[in-house]
């Protein structure tokens, strides 16, 4: 049995303003219990309908190449500029620690960033570093949610002016951490590699979830769960 | 009596704990309410907050009027916890030592001989602790009401909008390097304060190359193995590209298949059933 | 002359939405050129429409501390958790009653809080609520030592959805203990304790749910710690 259009129109709009992304019909179906769920026909209608209403608000739903989201109109641009028009923005700590993660440990996801930063990490701060073209999506990861998997991109190399990563300076310079896994030469790093995954050929969840647990950091008495979507 | 003191109240609220109390003469048997198995005490230790946690466990437990503690007998109890916990060479904080202190002379207090009447003003050398207790007892009950309060992120959801390319430029934080730099040392300080697990980080050109291996693979077609080299870069542009080639098959973000020996070798991006990945990027 | 309501509604909601932090009043008036500017109460009157419009809808506009902001209600949240992976975070009892104590009895010392407590507060806790930016030094108590002086902050009122600090639930009265119960977070724990460790005895099977220390979030260097229930 699915709900009725009113609470389906209610869910489907709330999810579109959450979310950072656009989101597919699958993503959407995806939000409702296996009982509740709407067919894709209802899916179509409940999006038509909140497309409609919203004419005359500020903001329109849109379908774009990854799936439907809300956007502000375009014709009121000129009084949303003036949000930024004041003072230059400055990026908060939280997200220029998320990006000096995301450059030192990509691919990562969203979760993996905040356990080790054992602080949740926005949405907006992954959105702003999106719409600045600094990351990017590059995969995801093969477990329940599909995680976004980020890297950086090649307009961020740009804007530091470096021709690679590796011009970043090591972890190990900036400052010693024990443990830290940069060996002195790289073929010695290449023979271990493959001798502790000859035998992994087809990647199972199992021994994702393994590598995740032995990357995290974080206190035994801190799970994995310092997470906040917001 | 063992274990069953320690279950919930709940769970057998006859014939657990006799609740009665008559004008502070405890209807129940104290000291034998103790035992804890030594291996679990730790664990248990855990599940309090301190020593007034513990206390104010201690009195509820037993249905006692905390207006009239029979100190003496929970103080037995207090120490004999005490007393486990340095068996066990457990670390004891502070916090538990000044409690038993506290505890042992309210106790030596009231043994002393109280004249009657006259001395009506003196305050019953409980009523410090008891007012402790108190207190503790509303901010512990303060925060938990904090945690049951609606939370971003866990009840309420920040609604946000795209925002299409606007006509006026939008300035952009600016940022140097050195910024990033320290701010990952920064968090990586804060991460080794977790003792009981360390970063790994692989070289960065690994790292940056899987982000590129990655993105050139798809979940829906196999592309070939050898597309991801590039001769051109040399042997160490190979290396960099093998090893984050293993990297990601070792987080399963990638999976190799080679259909016969010697035959060659496809790539695709780990399987699941919707959203290509390539769409995903840059709404 | 100002512009009509409709249009000041569209202009609001657009901004509301864009913006990735609540938006004041002095805000919301800067984004209209000087002979278009509403006046205050025109403005008030708007947010007002507009949050009336939103009753059927997902979404709702609501004043915390640092302003207004488009949220999703509550009562979607089931569902649009559904949109991540993660859990959200949960804080342990420690943080939470170190927070509980600078909400209520600000401003406070580190020491204040501990005579409370009984326990000494772990430098982690009072970092994390730092970096989390809900707490803020706001002075130094004229002792010895000159201990900083600690209160909540504007992020704090955003992220617990008030508005003001007069919207906390009143601080408990005093009570006999009698009518405390006990948490039932540690008798899941010691049941659990119980049932792990003591092997057979009567029936004690009430360890219903996992371990509370298993749970944790963060804090790992405070000795005592379990989760709040939730």
């Amino acid at each position: 049995m699915s709900m009725n259009l009113q609470q389906l129109k209610k869910i489907l709009e709330a999810a579109l303003f959450a979310s950072t992304q656009p989101l597919t019909l699958d993503r959407l179906t995806a939000l409702f219990a296996e009982d509740e769920a709407p067919s894709r026909d209802e899916l179509r209608a409940a999006l038509q309908a909140l497309g409609e209403e919203c004419e005359p608000r500020g903001i329109e739903l849109k379908e774009v190449g990854s799936g439907f989201r809300m956007q502000v109109k375009k014709e009121l641009g000129p009084w949303i500029a003036r949000l930024w028009e004041e003072k230059p923005p400055k990026y908060s700590r939280a997200t220029m620690e998320t990006l000096a993660l995301i450059a030192y440990k990509q691919p990562i996801t969203r979760a993996e960033i905040e356990d080790v930063r054992g602080v949740a990490v926005s949405s907006h701060i992954i959105k702003s570093l999106l719409e600045r073209e600094w990351i990017r999506v590059v995969g995801h990861r093969d477990v329940p949610g599909k995680p976004a998997l980020f890297g950086t991109t090649r307009a961020f190399l740009d804007y530091f002016n470096l021709k690679s990563l590796d011009e970043l300076p090591p972890l190990a310079e900036i400052r010693s951490l024990e443990d830290i896994t940069l060996p002195p030469d790289i073929e010695e790093t290449l023979a271990k590699v493959m001798a502790e995954h000859a035998g992994a050929d087809e990647g199972d969840d199992e021994s994702s979830e393994e590598i995740a647990a032995n990357d995290e950091v974080e206190d035994a008495d801190e799970p994995a769960s310092a997470k906040l979507p917001a | 009596m063992t274990q069953e003191t320690l279950d919930p109240p709940v769970a057998e609220p006859a014939a657990a704990v006799p609740h009665a109390i008559v004008l502070g003469t405890p209807l129940l048997k104290l000291p034998e309410d103790l035992y804890i198995p030594p291996d679990a005490l730790e664990i248990f230790l855990e599940a309090f907050e301190g020593p007034l946690d513990l206390l104010l466990y201690l009195i509820r437990r037993q249905n006692l009027d905390i207006l009239d503690i029979p100190i003496a007998e929970i103080t037995r109890q207090y120490v004999d916890y005490i007393e486990l916990m340095s068996d066990l060479r457990l670390e004891l904080a502070a916090e538990y030592l000044v409690m038993a202190a506290m505890l042992a002379e309210i106790k030596s207090r009231m043994l002393l001989p109280r004249p009657m009447e006259e001395e009506g003003d003196e305050e019953d050398p409980r009523a410090e602790l008891v007012r402790r207790l108190q207190e503790y007892e509303r901010f512990k009950q303060a925060a938990e009401n904090l945690n049951n309060m609606p939370q971003l992120g866990r009840d309420i959801f920040e609604a946000m909008a795209a925002v299409p390319a606007l006509d006026i430029e939008r300035p952009q934080p600016q940022v140097e390097l050195r910024e990033i730099l320290l701010a990952l040392r920064d968090v990586m300080q804060r991460a080794a304060n977790f003792t009981h697990h360390h970063v790994q980080l692989e070289p960065l050109s690994v790292r940056e190359r899987m982000s590129i291996v990655l993105s050139a693979v798809r979940p829906d077609s196999y592309i070939d193995f050898t597309r991801l080299f590039d001769v051109q870069e040399g042997r160490m542009g190979v290396v960099v590209t093998l090893l984050a080639i293993l990297e990601l098959v070792k987080e399963s973000l990638i999976e190799l298949v080679q259909n016969e020996m010697y035959g060659p070798i496809y790539v695709k991006a780990a399987h699941h059933e919707h959203e290509p990945t390539a769409a995903e990027e840059n709404p």
